[in-house]
């Protein structure tokens, strides 16, 4: 395939208007030893037709979750999405759109960012929120960085319950810097309240959790932010945004930021991306949040317009002091989750989360009840539980998959300890049946 | 919707936010009845985990939904309407055939958590675009794991850290050219770097004097963009890179210019240590009014210990997998992979062009260029001598009549054009970048239009001056927002 | 695309013909390479049978063909982004689950000549629509054959020809009402069938002693429409009914307005003998800017056997086959089998809907059509007394100021809205039809509309008359148009 | 699912407004007997969910040809469809369109159809063409009808090398009317020119033929518009679209009214509809053409515009004096002709004939040099053949299909004398390797 569209009069033409006689001179510059003196090494171009027949070839050799009964969680959860997000964000005039530098070319998109921002405020209870930023376990290191700068302190308390690859992700952010990272234990599948109150000092900037936390256990927020303000600190929650269609949001808890994981709103498993973090903080945050935001104003002749705010804070003007590095963002993600969100409403957030609860606690309930099986941590659960079993996590997993069920998430590769364990999330897209069936491959593993 | 302002076109009709349209009781999604017990909630939450009240997210039925967000678009200039010339962004056309690979169910509908045997095709696919990559790049080993440039070039810094602490030798201090993108010097800061600007000659290309005073035993980097933000390739790359690397310092090459130089010549050839690439500008991903991006790093060989966790490989029974073991690699920058299906249109596009395709997309992204150039000379200033790269500067003079740059941006609005990028790497100029996907009649319609605008400075230049006209609201007060901020709806 | 009308707005700029961007060489389009060998054409085809060169079809890279199509998408109006109250076109929204529907490869990537057993899930699929709307009607059964409405009624006529001619009383003769719609008659035309128009009374309701009197043993049928076309349910149905059963001619409902009373009264319950479906009106199928529609057409039991062949039936081992055994029947009216894709959107409609979801349509059909009528009555004339079904008809009565019914509607179009259908059935009207998915905003801010503009027509009754301001074009010359005829491009 | 968007406290407001109490006041004038006094026997609505797993529970009940391999043809056929039809055809903006009655409000499908017509009479080198009518068999039915308006002659000839369907559905639309039809046998695969002129007399309205034929052979066409002009009738020719890329147009030989199936153009195979009926006539027909015609000319300020042109023929204007019946025409598929044409273009639509061409032929020689297979005819053919055996149709395609190839069309259902043919069709989507394994399992079978 060729998207260029010049024929050869043309570029005859165009050459003797720029006066050269060939596109070669345009690369004089270029000296030869630093060319590459024979072609890439890249197999030659195929048509449309060939290029779709070596996708399916590729497609052929995944099993996809259309065709497998899927209890995999651990950040990334497979719920309904409406066809009209695909339908609406799917837009061209959205998708090739550039970043909205030009407001009145793109009251579009700004008008959806703001609104985006809105609701990501409704959900989580917190005052403002951004643009977006790439994913979840970034969008924590950002909130990190930004509670480093507005204390001035270097030190970051993380829970081990918060998702492991987050961990992982702010280990790599802190590396670079002077800061202390350290990781409270757990009890119960949550933060150990105890132990946090002991690791927060008074040079610590952040005490980072998630909730539900990676082992499905919801955390008593108000008690950790509690802790973490008396000691000068910052409480930072990943949350699961379809949790605050049930549970109090963290904002109403104490949170004075909140990140998190967007994909659950409205965009496809991909394989982990693209995603959409999201990011939320209290008012007084507004002008150290990292990344773009949206703000309503108006135009010359007084009509409602929006354009993005705050760009001083931002690396296209402010540089080596911008707030964060991020230019390119998720926004289409957003659009998707916005589209979502505003499909869903409120009453269709409130029985996603309904059914996600319903239908986790009939299957903890069915599991636990199985020989072999039971459930790792009493704690309160949302979506997602782990389960403990002495049958042997991979060979459990392994056979619910021969029967087409992706059962759970196994424990063992980031906790030694939990190698017996595999957490198991289920949407409202699960049916009884579907759950029954995992009942039985457990059963019969 | 039935404004008062009888006279605006129905393009133009207000747009109510979403919260102002909101009927309670209405819903645009259904669900299944539950066909499982519903459980006590307080019993097995507790009532102090319980909202008092779902979120006050807007009620809307599905109609009105597909109409809020079809209106919007509507009040959106794109690629797919509109030529959109801006500079250093590479908005060629995002083919319509990437969007639906992407689409697959083998590719959208997997789980990060999939065991690898369940997505070999996948695998694959990331396999073949890490090797095309490091094939385009001319470097050794390509991650794809970042999510967008900024992110690519954090990656990169956190590799170049890495290596000097694995020397023994941390070094603080990061180079690059006052024409370098906003991202460098930010990320540097994100990196715990001190950045330091080096100036440029007239000629757009770097001082390689200043460099050369610049360069210490602290000085972990030089990071440049080349072909550079004016537009022009600079030749003297591999001295930079001798400089630097006499000095046990390193090359990053910001690789957002790459569309230039594609299968002409590769930075790995060049110097260069470590780069990031753009596949929304390069490769011809949507930008999606903001992202999502990619932006694969790959290094040289010296530095392939040091690439994040996991890399996708090629086992010798000839099945692919995710590599962890790596023990001095920087670890993780995101979850889970990278912006898999991102990464699955940037597959698409280059094996669908192919090694041919790409190098005939570099050529005729710089004749665009210098082809539009040499329309408009004369009438605005081209500061940098031609040839120009796939991309170019320009000043409008028109200051006797008191008109900006910004003026001539909002102005070519209502040409139906989007501007070039603004004031930016030079004050007051136009950084335009067309691309190689215009045809000749877009690139002559711009140039018309460009040559109008300077024409109307003279006769009218009130229209300039007050532009847009056409479009959904007039100039937006950009000042007047960020003074009184509103970033969020509330309820009256 | 740069014009010269430089306040226009970028939505407005002409849009060019394909023919003027054609540019020779370039092409959307791209195919494998050939790997057979090419034959020599002289020999296999014979010089005089191929063509000189190929058809001169215009030259378009993928980019300007997205851009022109775009660019063409937005203008238009649309139920996507207009509110659409085409009176008798029951403009509802087209839920986009039944476009995803449609293209699933099961049903859209299946050739008509496969075997039977490749198609079981299809087969039952249009079964199920074929009960469905059987159901619906209370007829006895269901062809989904016919292609649209009119094509429904033809195939109404035929089968009611085929039925007196087996009777032995071949019959020349059938009526309509007056407020029918054009295709009643030119159905009959085409059916060889001379068509005689009966009288409505004031409140719109049929002439019955102009029936009685029309009504001889020549009369093959009556075709109605109930609801009519003025909005009324005509009661007198059950007697027109028995009238024309006792001079042995038939019943044709004209089911354009079904979705006044789904789930509520069904035709096949008051005496209709045959009737016609209109997917795209009821059933919520697009309307693609002109088509496909679907026409299924539903029979009483004693018509069963002169139905097109093929028919969908179930086999008593369950499974679905195509029934060509029906040696009455009128054969075929197109080829193979029906508007299949039209049809399984249909079915997503009704079975997303369910039998309650039906009954509520048609509930709110009728409150919003009342609700509107509420809000301009006094405003406007309206000719009929209410309750009104889906649908009322409106008289704009400013003649004093020389504003037509198409000023009228051309002035709504610069409020963002479309206007009703004119002129039809009674002259100089608006049939308006606002169909039970429209919100009340919706509603509301067309009521304003029209408010508005009754309000203009005594201060400025030129803006009116001057209308549409907003368009992509001002009022259209049609008279000019038809006068100097070009219905294709030529190069010049 | 509900697509209404009233709630109850709007409900009684507007009631309020209508001055009833219920909405069921607003059905009172329906008498009683005339009422359903039971809920219809349709079962109960689901959510999007619930419809999705219901129509996946159908589909997985097909066998569709992105897993067969599609030899099947004669008048429908498994043409390349470049991913932008889809995309730029499917936009809710032209989905959700009426007729273009408002032209102010409809410039877009206007010109696209406008440029529809052009690209149709480039094809088809006719004068004009009108904005489509439903398939290709009503099409030929409507123009045999203008023939007989034109002419006011009673009788039409017509080929049997004609689609057989098409022959039906001419015999459903004739049988209202005092019209004969005559059918003229053929030779070698198309029309037997000189029974035809025994045919054709004084009476004769039209003689309508197809080419390539319904068995794949080429029609002279010229000889056959001497036969029927001699006798002072029209020739009606449809004409599959996509040869016209190869072989002299219809309009050049003689051809006065030219129809055909646009499906090849574009459209999914879709199990037979939607498809497009196209209708081209010499410009003396303008005026008596069936369905709509889109005409260019300007606005109240001179600038170009366009509009519904000749409505007078049409039924809404002239009711019981139309020209036809149509109304609702194929609006949507005639778009995705036009985009399909365009996004061809000169070079794709000659590039797709000719390796029709390439490949039919290919696929023939391979497969006449079979024992027990030859071709049946010997006159030129495009992309579809005829193939007789003595190894037994039905089991010879039944082999195939077991191998997931969709080998051919019988003609025993049709035509007693050749039972022991079917014709394969191959389009340039077919590669040499599928064209390989048909041959392969033709010969195993
Ligand atoms: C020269 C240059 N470098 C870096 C970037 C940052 O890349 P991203 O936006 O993908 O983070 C950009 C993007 O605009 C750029 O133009
Ligand atoms: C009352 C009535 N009858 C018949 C028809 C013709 O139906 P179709 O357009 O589907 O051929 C229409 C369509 O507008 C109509 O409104």
């Amino acid at each position: 395939m060729n998207y260029a569209q010049l024929n050869d009069q043309q570029i005859a033409a165009m050459l003797g208007a720029i006066g050269v006689r060939s596109i070669d001179d345009l690369f004089s510059v270029i000296p030869d030893a630093q060319r590459l003196k024979r072609p890439l090494n890249i197999p030659d171009g195929v048509s449309e037709l060939e290029m779709l027949r070596d996708l399916r070839s590729l497609t052929d050799r995944n099993a996809d979750c259309t065709e497998l009964v899927c209890f995999l969680g651990a950040g990334a959860y497979d719920h309904f999405i409406p066809t009209v997000v695909d339908d609406l964000a799917g837009r061209g005039e959205f998708l090739t759109a550039y970043t909205p530098y030009q407001a009145e070319a793109s009251q579009g998109s700004l008008q959806a960012f703001y609104e985006y921002q809105t609701m990501i405020c409704q959900l989580t209870g917190m005052d403002v929120a951004n643009a977006s930023l790439y994913e979840s376990a970034s969008s924590a290191a950002e909130a990190v960085l930004l509670a480093r700068g507005a204390t001035r302190r270097n030190r970051v308390v993380v829970s081990l319950a918060v998702h492991p690859e987050t961990r992982q992700v702010l280990d790599s952010y802190m590396s670079c810097l002077t800061l202390d990272l350290a990781t409270v234990p757990m009890a119960d599948g949550a933060t150990d309240p105890s132990v946090l109150a002991d690791a927060v000092n008074d040079d610590t900037a952040a005490v980072v959790v998630q909730s539900p936390t990676f082992f499905g256990c919801i955390e008593r927020l108000a008690d950790l932010a509690r802790i973490a303000h008396d000691a000068g600190a910052l409480l930072i929650v990943s949350v699961d945004p379809i949790s605050c269609g049930l549970l109090k949001p963290p904002g109403d808890l104490g949170a004075d930021l909140v990140v998190g994981e967007g994909q659950a709103l409205g965009i496809p498993l991909g394989y982990g991306g693209p995603y959409l973090g999201f990011f939320a903080a209290k008012e007084k945050y507004l002008r150290k949040m990292p990344g773009r935001v949206v703000g309503m104003g108006a135009d010359a002749e007084g009509r409602r317009g929006f354009c993005l705010a705050l760009q001083t804070r931002e690396q296209h003007i402010r540089r080596e002091r911008a707030t964060s590095n991020v230019c390119t963002n998720q926004g289409l993600m957003a659009l998707r989750a916005a589209v979502y969100l505003a499909a869903m409403g409120k009453s269709g957030i409130a029985a996603v989360a309904a059914q996600c609860l319903d239908k986790a606690h009939y299957a903890a309930q069915r599991i636990a009840a199985l020989d072999g099986y039971s459930l790792k941590f009493q704690a309160p659960f949302f979506k997602e539980f782990t389960v403990q079993t002495g049958r042997g996590v991979p060979a459990v997993l392994k056979n619910c998959r021969q029967k087409g069920i992706l059962a759970g998430v196994p424990l063992g590769r980031w906790f030694e300890n939990l190698a017996d364990c595999f957490t198991v999330a289920v949407t409202e897209k699960r049916t009884r049946d579907e759950i029954d069936r995992l009942v039985d491959a457990l059963d019969t593993a | 919707m039935a404004s008062g302002n009888d006279m605006t076109t129905h393009h133009q009709n207000e747009a109510p936010l979403l919260f102002e349209k909101s009927t309670p009781g209405t819903c645009a999604a259904s669900l299944p009845r539950s066909d499982v017990p519903a459980v006590d909630r307080n019993a097995v939450i507790g009532a102090d985990l319980l909202a008092d009240a779902p979120p006050q997210l807007p009620e809307i039925g599905e109609l009105d939904l597909v109409r809020h967000y079809t209106r919007l678009s509507h009040r959106c200039f794109s690629i797919d309407e509109h030529f959109y010339p801006l500079g250093s962004c590479t908005m060629k056309y995002n083919p319509r055939i990437n969007e639906r690979a992407a689409a697959m169910p083998g590719f959208a509908q997997v789980h990060p958590y999939q065991d690898e045997s369940d997505v070999q095709g996948l695998l694959e696919l990331l396999y073949r675009l890490r090797m095309d990559l490091a094939e385009v790049s001319g470097l050794a080993e390509v991650t794809l794991q970042p999510a967008a440039g900024a992110h690519g070039e954090m990656t990169g810094l956190m590799i170049i850290n890495a290596y000097h602490r694995d020397r023994g030798q941390p070094r603080t201090k990061v180079l690059a050219p006052d024409s370098a993108h906003g991202t460098n010097p930010a990320s540097c800061t994100i990196c715990g770097k001190s950045y330091q600007q080096i100036a440029s000659l007239k000629s757009g290309r770097i001082d390689v004097d200043a460099l050369r005073q610049a360069v210490d035993d602290d000085t972990a980097a030089l990071m440049i963009t080349n072909p550079n933000t004016v537009g022009v390739y600079d030749e003297q790359i591999a001295d930079i890179a001798e400089i630097l690397h006499a000095r046990g310092a390193l090359l990053y090459l910001d690789g957002a210019n790459l569309n230039a130089i594609l299968g002409i010549a590769r930075p790995g050839d060049f110097g260069v240590d470590v780069m990031h690439f753009n596949t929304h500008k390069t490769f011809a991903t949507p930008h999606g009014g903001g992202g999502p991006g990619a932006g694969p790093v790959g290094v040289a060989d010296h530095l392939r210990p040091f690439l994040p966790v996991p890399q996708v490989v090629r086992r010798d029974d000839g099945t692919f997998a995710w590599d962890e073991d790596r023990p001095k690699s920087i670890g993780k920058v995101r979850s889970f992979y990278g912006q898999i299906g991102v990464l699955v249109r940037a597959y698409t596009y280059v094996r669908a062009l192919g090694g041919d395709g790409l190098l005939d997309v570099a050529r005729k992204a710089v004749l665009n260029a210098n082809y539009l150039a040499a329309r408009i000379k004369g009438r605005y200033e081209l500061p940098f001598p031609p040839p120009y790269a796939h991309e170019f500067v320009a000043l409008p003079h028109f200051d006797e009549q008191d008109i900006s740059n910004v003026d001539v941006a909002k102005r070519l609005l209502d040409f139906g054009m989007h501007p070039p990028t603004m004031s930016f790497p030079i004050a007051h100029c136009l950084m335009i970048e067309p691309t190689e996907t215009e045809s000749l009649a877009s690139l002559d319609a711009f140039a018309d239009a460009l040559i109008a605008i300077a024409d109307e400075a003279k006769d009218h230049p009130e229209r300039i001056r007050e532009a847009p006209h056409t479009t959904p609201i007039r100039r937006m007060d950009e000042v007047g927002a960020n003074r009184k901020l509103n970033v969020r709806w509330r309820p009256e």
